[in-house]
Parts: structure tokens; C-alpha cells; sequence
């Protein structure tokens, strides 16, 4: 599973991405900042709170694929993140459909 | 001390007890055997502590009035005994005592991916543990082991930041725990050794350390966030600030209910591998009990509602939870049938860590259906806070967990210490745990349904029959679990020395000496067949012998 | 059965029934395994030091069967405690309205019609009672082993819980929530009494004022009906005939106007905007005590028809409480 | 992780015996460091519970109190913790590369610009004492709005510290990479430091990526 001992191996032996798309993903973060700011502020509805999310899951990516080098880690060390974004996630909806069910029931048995 | 023995004995063999002396070697150790040996100590020191609590209230609970302690004191006790048994011997105890040291012999690694993080972990335990121990002999706090809001951060007065930030740091050790684990089972296995040919007790550990990675943090922040509510008056669970004790329970629950599969995982694994050993034979359903320790790994994270359904949870989010608690039994389910189906046409014998796994099979089948009663929500309604519910965690805690702990270090204490524990007085010590035990908590069932509530220092007059019965039990139990305690610390002074393999059972670990030499393995073993298989092994026996 | 508590309440029968048919499950379930752990361990115990036992093959068959059968028995189970569970936490329409307020170690309650008790309540048997509870520190819960009844009291909110009583008796009130220094104290009695019996026992207690009544007179001291008034254009939404109604919000979302909606509504207005109505109302949070909050609720399930009206008096028709300076309405007269 | 051992064949110093070779150790620091993000991110999971359920309640509360924060200063605080992040992966970079001599410059960097965000953050911290902004005795309800303003401020003030608090100890790691670096003992095939301290910091980035929009953002269209 590990690359041989050599020139610019990690610490789980995936290749490092290059210079550039370091600088590359530098760029992206910074506009995709400067978008969510701009979107903040227009009237989208209902549409403002998961706009500003998909930007930040995209910057997320961003970081954790290229600066975090998980585009080229072993499979294991994806299907990790993966499970913690998965637990995350069961935490959260499972807490908010309890608070979000509670008004459903009619009052009088019928 | 008795004279010396004349006869000089053979050169002594170093082995990881005796190649260093001193203070210094114990507590700067990063062998995963030392700080085995240190969590057992520890462990069973705050053990001690939850047992004498637990004794007190039995006590109290004697006569229908409050005449022994003050209520204030009372509560102070109970919350004691929930706070040391949970968070300081039932979570760390299995893992970090038989995991710690077996795993890396059972796979053939010379010892765990980590181990100064291992030596941190320990300390992290000590530091946390001392830090509630210090809280609790000034007194200690009122709130009971779940903190529930808003009396613990509002209206409690005791030690609830110094307990919370103790638990908190103890949490840490479990992380870390869990963490070694999983990365030494990823990373450090021995060739041959796949994963299908991983003992069950290492099968169950990682999940135990999944369990332990994804559930300690939420209570860490939990705790966090009420040690500073009560520090910063902020609101964040105070109802008259805004804040929601429902989502207090919530955050807790998400822990606190898979570290109850972080306390049965690891009996589970002590079990599958005694019923094996003492039936000669290989496990029935290999697969399936791997599998069921995964699934259960899984979906204990999904059923924490159960505990909330008369709080005020919505009714459709009960549903859901309530069809996932009955989903998550069916995995235990699988695995008390493949454990029952191993010993048939087995070799069985009647030793005492296969006494401790028979009572294990007998108290878990019936600790794990009362728990069915609790998953459905219309019986949930009565039984929930009362002696009922006290009754069914603790069949799983103390006739699961704490007996499997015990079989568990019958099994392998030939290993740890070199010597063999004393027979007789350890089955007697068995039959007298066990009777103690179910004269303890059965009669708890039957006051549950009657309707005793949980934590009450005083109780109506019709329930004393049952209550002075369980202290009668309690009195017996107690007894019993002192037993071990002597004849332990009597057989490394005075048990016969073990061979490598005193049961005769397949398995890494009994393949070195015992007790073995700081790096396991003279030279790192290749696994060539598959666990538990007993023919291939008496057939290269035969051909060695 | 002596180990069974009393079956004094309408529901207290379907809840054994679960119980004993899950008691016979466990038995037969523990029995079966001992039986087979004791049979295998005497048939095939160990008769020599170094005897190998034979090669058992493994059945995928039977694996697939004992995973099968606990399946669909826990299944069966669910969908049994699920319905028990419906049947349990709704009232049926004709309950009567019992108003309880928890407090750091005692039950205070309160009828509809003025009646106040500590740590005891009468109820007749055959008539359905539904409470609604209030907690004034931290959270109780309200439980009547004969009942098989037991809801969490959470403060900041209101919970509902109903029974009806069908044998007459004395039966244990506990608090089953940890509360404090003196939670094993905070216990109490229900009377569940013949209707006669229950009939003399009202007449005996000298009712204090009616909730409703007292709620009105918040509802106009609190000047609520400068904008809840009933002409038309007033600035906020009508209060008649609120109670169990659908209520469409703001954001598009619809429920039903429930205790809970209505004790949000007073303390944080924001939380839930009806529609049509400008965001003006300011919060009441700590400006209406837990029993002020209490008689308003009763006062607004006065304004709506059905049996929470009924007990309580409601003002006198086509003069609303908007208009009304006087305070005492008339005693009998059903609002349209 | 590196106390150095003479062994015979061509194994870094910093190898551990206890490992079949310096690979296996490598997967095995990287996958440790992993599973350890993983408790990080359900530690701050927790608030973002809380933060959920109560803005899904108090939704007009919180967001006339998010307005109430600067967003200039988050907007460039978080420019300013994506600028760390890329120093950090250059940092990740040169000592993967045997480019010795920027190892430290990098790390220095990223310790600086941790630093300012941290500056700015007592800024932020110090303006909400002087307006009463901040939950507990003295706390003034803004005007306008109600009492769950001050639970939008406790939420604010718990997960930007516990951030900060991460911060802080981020920068004691890169020291501590400095002081290893300065004795030189970063080489292409023993880099496993720098990057799990990088993995760490990322991390940090991307939490307060979530922060704010979350904390700043959520309200500015109603203005």
C-alpha cells in the first residue's frame, strides 16, 4: 500500500499535489469568500441559508481534498471522513425532525 | 514471610513484569502490558469506591423511611455510585485492562500503533478520575450521574464543574483508547493474520474504539457546555434564558447510550472467545458474530430517543426511535444463539471462566429482553424512571459486563501474571456472585412495575419486602466480588507457575510465554490457520509431540 | 395478580396485556437458552484433558432463521407499543381541564372551576381528566403507578397528559423526575371517587376563583385586548375559537394551536408569525408568572367551544373582553 | 515521536521498532491523526447541534444579533485563516520536497497570520464587552430584540472560543515544529509532523469556514 521511501511522499505515501494548485485552490477559497459575503446580503427567500452552506461545504472540499491531500489518500482514510461527516449529520437531523415533528399531532384524539 | 526455598531455581526468565524494577519503570512505561496492570489497579480501585456507594444506598433503602442519611446526603451517594461505576470502572474497565493488553497479542504486534499515547491515556484516566474522587470526598454534587439540566447547571449546588471537567479529561483516555485500537487492528496485524482470521475479541474491540472515536466527543462538549452555563450564567439549557433541557438530553443521550454498547462490546468479546476456548471448538457463525458486532457498532448511535419518550420528545421522532431500539437487539439476539449453537457437540469443561461465560449467556438473554419492554413506547410510559429500568442496566452491566470482566481475567490472568489463579475458591466465588447478583436485582423488576421511582431516598411501606430482599442480595454480592480480589493477589505470591497454554486453546497470545517477554514475540509469528480451529492445532501437536 | 399495581385507569389493562405477553416472551426466550447452555454443557462435557470435538459445519439456514424470527417478533412488539403509545397520550374530547404546576418538592393543582388542592387530587371515575402541566423550576414528572400514566413536567413549556379513572381508590402520586434534596418526598395521593361521592366533595370545598376568570382579568390587566380584540382590523389575530384550530404562519408552515403554541405565542412572539399580522407583539417572558401563564390558557380554551369551554364561564355573548371593563363575566352563558 | 535510535538499515532515525518499516509507521500516524479529526469534528458538532435547533426557534432573535457583529472583521479574519491555510500546505510542501530552507519561513508565516486572526478576534471580543454584548450579568437585550438574543451570544462566544482556543494550541504545535525544524530534522522521508500539524491547522480552517457564514451571515438579508 506505500509508495516507496522517496522525493515528496506524504505521510500515507498518496503523491503531493503540486505548487500550483496550491495557489489555485488559494484563489478559489478567497473568491468563493468574497461570494458568500455578496449572496449574504441579496433577498433570496428561502434560499439565502442553503446557498451560504453550499459554499461553505464547497471550500470544505477544497481544503480538505487539496491542502488536506485526501484526493490520493487511501481509501480507508476517505471512508473515515466520510463517517464522521455521516455521524455529524445523523446527530443533527435526527435532534432537529424531533423538534420539527412536535407540532404534528392534533390534539384530540379523534 | 516464609524462608527462602533452598533449592536454587533455574535461571529466571525476563519476561515484561520482571526486566525492570522500581517506581519510575512502571509509571514511564509505553508497554500496552505495564499499563494494562496500571488501568487494573486504578480501575479497580474506583470500583471499590461505586461498590461502597452502592452499598450505603442498599443500606438506606432497608427501612420505608429516610433514617440513615439526610436526603441531601443520600442523593450525594447514589450520584457517586452512577458517576464512578459509569464513567471510571464500567467504560475504561474491559478495554483499557484486557484490550490493552491482548490485543496486540493476539494479532502477533510487538504492542499498540501508539504507545506513549497509550501511557497519555492513562494519565488522562488517573487525572480525570482523582479530580471527581476529589470533588466527592468534599462532598461531592447532587445531580445524579446524567446531569440532567436545568438542575445541574441552575439549581444544584456541589461539584458539578469539578466532576463535569473530571469526567470531561476521562473522556479524553477513551478517546485515545479507542483511537490505538483501531489503528493498531488497521495497521500493525501480523502476516497471515486477515481479517477474517482476526479473533472475535478484536473484532469486537474495534468496534468498541468506533463507538468510543464517535460518541465520547458530544458528551465532552456536553459537559463543557454545562460546566460553563454554570461558570458563566450564560443560558444555553436554562428554559428561563431561552435555553431547552430536551436538547440537553439529546446531546447526552447521543453519547450515553452508545457507551452502554461501549460497556456489553467488550463483555461480548470476552464471551465469544471463553465459550470457544471452553468448548474446545470453533466459534458457530464466525461471520455473524463479527458482523453483529459492526452492525451493532452501527446503529447504537440511532435509539437514543428511547430514553426520552415521556420527556416530551414528539411522538413520529419516538416512533423512529423506537423501531431502531427494537433493530439494534436483534444483532445481540444473533450473537446469544451463535454462542449457544458453539457448545453443541463441544468439549466442554466446567472451569471458572466458562462458569462466568454460562452465567454471562443466562443474565444477558434476560437483561437484553427486559430491555425490549423499555424499547416499546407504550410500556415505556410506566416503567420508565423506576426500579424497573434500574434493574434491566444493571442484569447488562453487572450480570454482563462486570461477569465477563471476571471471566475474562480468570482466562487470562495464567497469562498476565504468570500463575494460576486457586480453583476451588474461584468457582465458589462464582456460584456466590451469581445467587447474590439475581437476589440483588430481580426483586428491582418486579418493584419497577409496581411503581417504586428511581432515586428515592424514601419509599412508600408496601415496597419494603422487595427492598430488604435486593439488600440481602446486595450483602452476598458484595462478598462475593471480595473473593477474587484476595485469591489474586494470593496467587502471584503463592499460585502455581503456567505454562504458555495452560487451557489448551488456540489463539496468538498462548502461543508465548506467559508471562511474556516485553516485546511478545521472539520473532514476529505467521498465521496460517484460521481461528479457533482446533483439529489443525491438535494435528501439529500430534506431529510435534 | 399481586405483582401488578391496581388497574385503575381506562388504559391500565392494554398496558399489562404488553407487559404479560412480553414477560412470556422473555420467559420463553431465557428458558429456552438456559435450557440448551445446561443440556449442552452436561451432554457434551469434557471427558478427557486433550479431547477435540468434531467438526460442526456451520448452517447459513439457521443463522438466517434466528435472525429472521427476533426480526419479525420485535416488529410485532413495536407496532404493539406504538399503538398503545397513541392510544395513551390523547385525550378524547370530552376530558375535563386539570391545571398542575410543579414546584421544587410539591404538586400544586388547580380545577377549571376553582378548586385548588396541594399534593392530593379528586377526580370522579368514568370521566376522562386531562392535565395540563407547568413546572416552576426544573423538571418533574407526574406519575400514577394505577394510572400507568407518567409525563415529564419541563419547564419553559407546557405538557399534556390525560386518564380516566375507572375504579374508585386511593392511588400513589409520585415525582419520578430526580428534582433536588427532597425529590422522594415530592408524593401525593389522586381520589378517584364514585360521581356522587365526587359531586358532595365539590360542593364541600369553597371554590377560589376560576382560572378563566382570572385569566380574562390578566388578559385585559396585561391590556392584551388592545390588539386581540374581536372588531374587525384589529391589529392582532382573534383569540375565539383559537384553541385546536389550524393556525397558518408566515413561512408558509401550518399547525395546530395547542397549549405549547400558545404559551410560545406569549413568550417569544417572534418564534412562530401568523400570517396577515405585523410582527409586533412584545414578548411576556417574565412578566407573566407560571400560574398567570396557566389562567390565560384556560381564558383562551374558554373562548373556543367544546368541553374546555364548558366548565368554565365565558363572557357574555356579542360583548367581547375587548369592550369589557368589568371583570367578572356572566357565570353560564356559552360563548357562539 | 523522535527520539533517535541508530538502526542498521536505511530507516530514518525517528523510526519506531514497534513498526514493520518507516511506511507502515507513516500510515499509521496518518491514519491516527484521521480518526483524532474525526472526534474534533463531532466536538464542535455538538454546538452546531445547539446552534441549529435554537436559530430554528429564535430565527428573527438571531438574526437581528448575528447583525450586530462586525462583518468586515469576519470577512477578513477568515481571508486571513485561508492565507494561513496555504502557508501551511507550502510549509507541508518544502519539507516533503527537501526544500529545507523554507520549511520555517512557511511555518513562521502561518504562526504569524494565526496570530493576527487571533488579534482581531480579541478586537471582536473586546467591542462586545463594551456594548454589553456579552451573555451573563451585565447583558443588554439590543433593542429590538428579545431575551434568546443573549443565547445567539452565548452559542457565538462558545464556538469562536473553543475555535480560538484551537488556534492558540495550533500555534504551539507550529513552534514546536520550528524548534524540530531548526535542528533539521525534516527530510523527504521523515515529514510526519509537519504534516499531521498541517492536517490539524486545516482543520481548524475549515470549522471556522462553517463558523462564518453561520455566525456573520445568516441574517444580513433582512437589513
Amino acid at each position: 500500500m506505500s509508495a516507496p521511501g522517496g522525493h515528496g511522499v506524504n505521510a500515507h505515501g498518496g503523491g503531493h499535489p503540486g505548487l500550483k494548485s496550491y495557489f489555485g485552490v488559494f484563489g478559489a477559497l478567497m473568491v468563493l469568500t468574497a461570494l458568500t459575503v455578496w449572496a449574504a446580503f441579496q433577498h433570496l427567500g428561502v434560499w439565502n441559508t442553503p446557498v451560504a452552506l453550499a459554499i461553505a461545504v464547497t471550500k470544505a472540499l477544497l481544503v480538505a481534498l487539496i491542502f488536506m491531500h485526501l484526493k490520493g489518500s487511501p481509501k480507508l482514510t476517505i471512508f473515515i471522513v466520510v463517517a464522521s461527516v455521516l455521524w455529524l449529520a445523523f446527530l443533527i437531523l435526527i435532534t432537529v425532525s424531533d423538534y420539527a415533528t412536535r407540532a404534528w399531532l392534533p390534539i384530540y384524539a379523534r | 514471610m516464609s524462608a527462602e526455598p533452598e533449592v536454587i531455581a533455574p535461571p529466571r526468565r525476563v519476561d515484561y513484569l520482571n526486566v525492570r524494577y522500581g517506581v519510575k519503570s512502571w509509571l514511564l512505561t509505553t508497554d500496552h502490558k505495564r499499563i494494562a496492570i496500571l488501568y487494573l489497579i486504578s480501575v479497580t480501585f474506583f470500583f471499590a469506591i461505586g461498590g461502597l456507594m452502592a452499598a450505603l444506598i442498599r443500606l438506606e433503602l432497608l427501612t420505608p423511611e429516610g433514617d440513615i442519611f439526610q436526603s441531601e446526603f443520600y442523593n450525594r451517594i447514589f450520584t457517586t455510585h452512577g458517576v464512578m461505576m459509569v464513567f471510571f470502572f464500567m467504560i475504561p474497565a474491559i478495554p483499557s485492562v484486557l484490550g490493552n493488553f491482548l490485543i496486540p497479542l493476539m494479532i502477533g504486534a510487538k504492542d499498540l500503533a501508539f504507545p506513549r499515547i497509550n501511557l497519555l491515556s492513562w494519565y488522562l484516566y488517573i487525572v480525570g478520575a482523582l479530580l471527581a474522587f476529589y470533588a466527592t470526598v468534599h462532598g461531592g454534587l447532587d445531580t445524579g450521574w446524567t446531569f440532567y439540566t436545568p438542575y445541574s447547571t441552575v439549581y444544584a449546588n456541589g461539584w458539578v464543574v469539578l466532576t463535569g471537567v473530571g469526567v470531561f479529561i476521562a473522556g479524553f483516555s477513551s478517546i485515545l483508547t479507542g483511537l490505538n485500537f483501531i489503528v493498531t487492528i488497521h495497521t500493525m496485524r501480523a502476516p497471515g493474520m486477515t481479517w477474517g482470521r482476526l479473533p472475535l475479541f478484536c473484532w469486537s474491540m474495534y468496534a468498541t474504539g468506533i463507538i468510543q472515536i464517535l460518541g465520547t466527543p458530544v458528551i465532552a462538549i456536553t459537559l463543557l457546555l454545562v460546566v460553563a452555563e454554570r461558570v458563566f450564567h450564560l443560558g444555553i439549557f436554562n428554559p428561563a434564558q431561552g435555553g431547552d433541557p430536551v436538547l440537553y438530553q439529546h446531546l447526552f443521550w447521543f453519547y450515553s447510550h452508545p457507551a452502554v454498547y461501549i460497556m456489553i462490546l467488550p463483555a461480548m468479546a470476552v464471551i465469544s472467545e471463553l465459550i470457544t476456548a471452553f468448548s474446545r471448538k470453533p466459534i458457530f457463525g464466525y461471520k455473524f458474530i463479527a458482523a453483529s458486532s459492526m452492525a451493532i457498532a452501527g446503529l447504537s448511535f440511532l435509539v437514543w430517543g428511547h430514553h426520552m419518550f415521556v420527556s416530551g420528545q414528539s411522538i413520529y421522532a419516538g416512533l423512529v426511535f423506537s423501531i431502531l431500539s427494537f433493530l439494534v437487539a436483534v444483532p445481540s439476539a444473533i450473537k446469544v444463539f451463535n454462542w449457544t449453537a458453539t457448545m453443541y457437540r463441544g468439549s466442554v469443561s466446567y472451569q471458572t471462566p466458562m462458569l462466568y461465560a454460562i452465567g454471562f449467556i443466562g443474565l444477558f438473554t434476560f437483561g437484553g429482553l427486559t430491555g425490549l419492554f423499555l424499547a416499546s413506547m407504550g410500556l415505556d410510559i410506566h416503567v420508565h424512571d423506576t426500579y424497573f429500568i434500574v434493574a434491566h442496566f444493571h442484569y447488562i452491566m453487572v450480570g454482563g459486563t462486570i461477569m465477563a470482566y471476571l471471566g475474562g481475567l480468570h482466562f487470562w490472568w495464567p497469562k498476565i501474571s504468570g500463575k494460576l489463579y486457586p480453583e476451588l475458591w474461584s468457582r465458589v466465588s462464582a456460584w456466590i456472585i451469581f445467587i447474590g447478583f439475581n437476589l440483588t436485582f430481580f426483586p428491582q423488576f418486579i418493584l419497577g412495575y409496581l411503581g417504586m421511582p428511581r432515586r428515592y431516598h424514601a419509599y412508600p411501606e408496601e415496597f419494603q419486602v422487595l427492598n430488604v430482599l435486593s439488600t440481602a442480595g446486595a450483602s452476598i454480592l458484595g462478598i462475593g466480588y471480595v473473593i477474587p480480589l484476595v485469591y489474586f493477589f494470593w496467587s502471584m505470591r503463592y499460585g502455581k507457575d503456567a505454562s504458555a497454554n495452560p487451557w489448551g486453546v488456540t489463539g496468538l497470545e498462548w502461543q508465548t510465554p506467559s508471562p511474556p517477554p516485553t516485546e511478545n514475540f521472539p520473532e514476529t509469528p505467521i498465521v496460517t490457520n484460521e481461528p479457533y480451529d482446533y483439529l489443525t492445532a491438535a494435528r501439529e501437536a500430534a506431529v510435534r509431540g | 395478580m399481586p405483582f401488578l399495581p391496581p388497574q385503575a385507569s381506562s388504559y391500565a389493562g392494554n398496558v399489562d396485556a404488553l407487559y404479560l405477553f412480553l414477560i412470556a416472551v422473555t420467559a420463553f426466550f431465557s428458558i429456552l437458552i438456559g435450557a440448551l447452555v445446561i443440556y449442552f454443557a452436561i451432554k457434551y462435557r469434557r471427558r478427557s484433558a486433550d479431547e477435540i470435538s468434531e467438526h460442526v459445519e456451520e448452517s447459513r439456514a439457521l443463522e438466517i432463521i434466528w435472525t429472521v424470527i427476533p426480526l419479525g417478533l420485535v416488529m410485532v412488539i413495536f407496532v404493539w407499543g406504538a399503538s398503545l403509545y397513541f392510544k395513551i397520550t390523547r385525550p378524547p374530547a370530552d376530558a375535563i381541564d386539570v391545571y398542575v404546576t410543579g414546584k421544587q418538592w410539591m404538586w400544586k393543582i388547580q380545577h377549571a372551576d376553582g378548586h385548588r388542592e396541594m399534593n392530593e387530587l379528586h377526580i370522579p371515575v368514568g370521566q376522562a381528566v386531562r392535565l395540563t402541566m407547568a413546572s416552576e423550576d426544573v423538571i418533574h414528572s407526574f406519575y400514577v403507578p394505577a394510572f400507568r400514566v407518567k409525563r415529564d413536567v419541563v419547564p419553559g413549556r407546557f405538557s399534556t397528559t390525560w386518564f380516566e379513572a375507572i375504579r374508585p381508590g386511593k392511588y400513589h402520586l409520585f415525582c419520578a423526575e430526580y428534582c433536588g434534596t427532597r425529590h422522594s418526598n415530592m408524593i401525593g395521593w389522586v381520589y378517584a371517587m364514585k360521581p356522587a361521592d365526587y359531586q358532595a366533595w365539590l360542593a364541600g370545598g369553597t371554590p377560589g376563583e376560576t382560572l378563566a376568570s382570572a385569566g380574562a382579568k390578566l388578559f385585559v390587566q396585561q391590556a392584551c385586548n388592545t390588539c386581540h380584540g374581536e372588531q374587525p382590523g384589529a391589529r392582532g389575530p382573534s383569540l375565539s375559537g383559537l384553541f385546536g384550530r389550524q393556525v397558518h404562519l408566515q413561512n408558509g408552515q401550518t399547525l395546530i394551536a395547542d397549549e405549547t403554541y400558545i404559551r410560545e405565542a406569549i413568550t417569544n412572539p417572534q418564534a412562530k408569525l401568523v400570517a396577515g399580522y405585523p410582527p409586533i407583539m412584545p414578548t411576556f417572558q417574565g412578566l407573566v408568572s407560571e400560574e398567570g401563564l396557566l389562567q390565560l390558557i384556560a381564558y383562551v380554551k374558554s373562548l373556543s367551544p367544546g368541553p374546555s369551554g364548558g366548565g368554565a364561564p365565558a363572557p357574555a355573548a356579542g360583548q367581547s373582553p375587548a369592550t369589557s371593563s368589568a371583570a367578572a363575566p356572566g357565570k353560564d352563558v356559552q360563548k357562539p | 515521536m523522535a527520539e533517535a535510535v541508530p538502526t542498521a538499515h536505511a530507516e530514518p532515525p525517528q523510526f519506531q521498532h514497534h513498526f514493520v518499516d518507516m511506511a507502515a509507521q507513516r500510515e499509521a500516524s496518518s491514519l491516527g491523526m484521521w480518526v483524532f479529526l474525526v472526534t474534533e469534528v463531532l466536538f464542535f458538532g455538538g454546538m452546531f447541534t445547539a446552534y441549529v435547533v435554537y436559530r430554528a426557534s429564535f430565527r428573527h432573535d438571531f438574526e437581528g444579533a448575528s447583525n450586530l457583529l462586525d462583518i468586515r472583521l469576519g470577512a477578513f479574519n477568515t481571508a486571513v485563516l485561508i492565507m494561513s491555510s496555504l502557508t501551511m500546505a507550502l510549509a507541508v510542501w518544502a519539507s516533503a520536497a527537501g526544500r529545507r530552507k523554507l520549511i520555517i519561513p512557511f511555518l513562521l508565516a502561518t504562526i504569524l497570520l494565526g496570530s493576527v486572526f487571533l488579534g482581531v478576534k480579541f478586537l471582536e471580543y473586546k467591542q462586545k464587552f463594551e456594548h454589553h454584548e456579552v451573555p451573563g450579568a451585565h447583558f443588554v437585550v439590543p433593542e429590538g430584540l428579545a431575551k434568546p438574543s443573549e443565547l445567539f451570544f452565548s452559542l457565538y462566544f462558545c464556538m469562536t472560543g473553543l475555535h480560538a482556543l484551537h488556534m492558540i494550541i495550533g500555534i504551539g504545535l507550529l513552534s514546536w515544529l520550528i524548534l524540530k525544524a531548526r535542528r533539521g530534522e525534516f527530510t523527504p522521508q521523515y515529514n510526519t509532523p509537519v504534516d499531521l500539524v498541517g492536517l490539524y491547522w486545516h482543520f481548524v480552517d475549515i470549522v471556522w469556514i462553517f463558523l462564518f457564514p453561520l455566525l456573520y451571515l445568516l441574517g444580513r438579508h433582512t437589513l
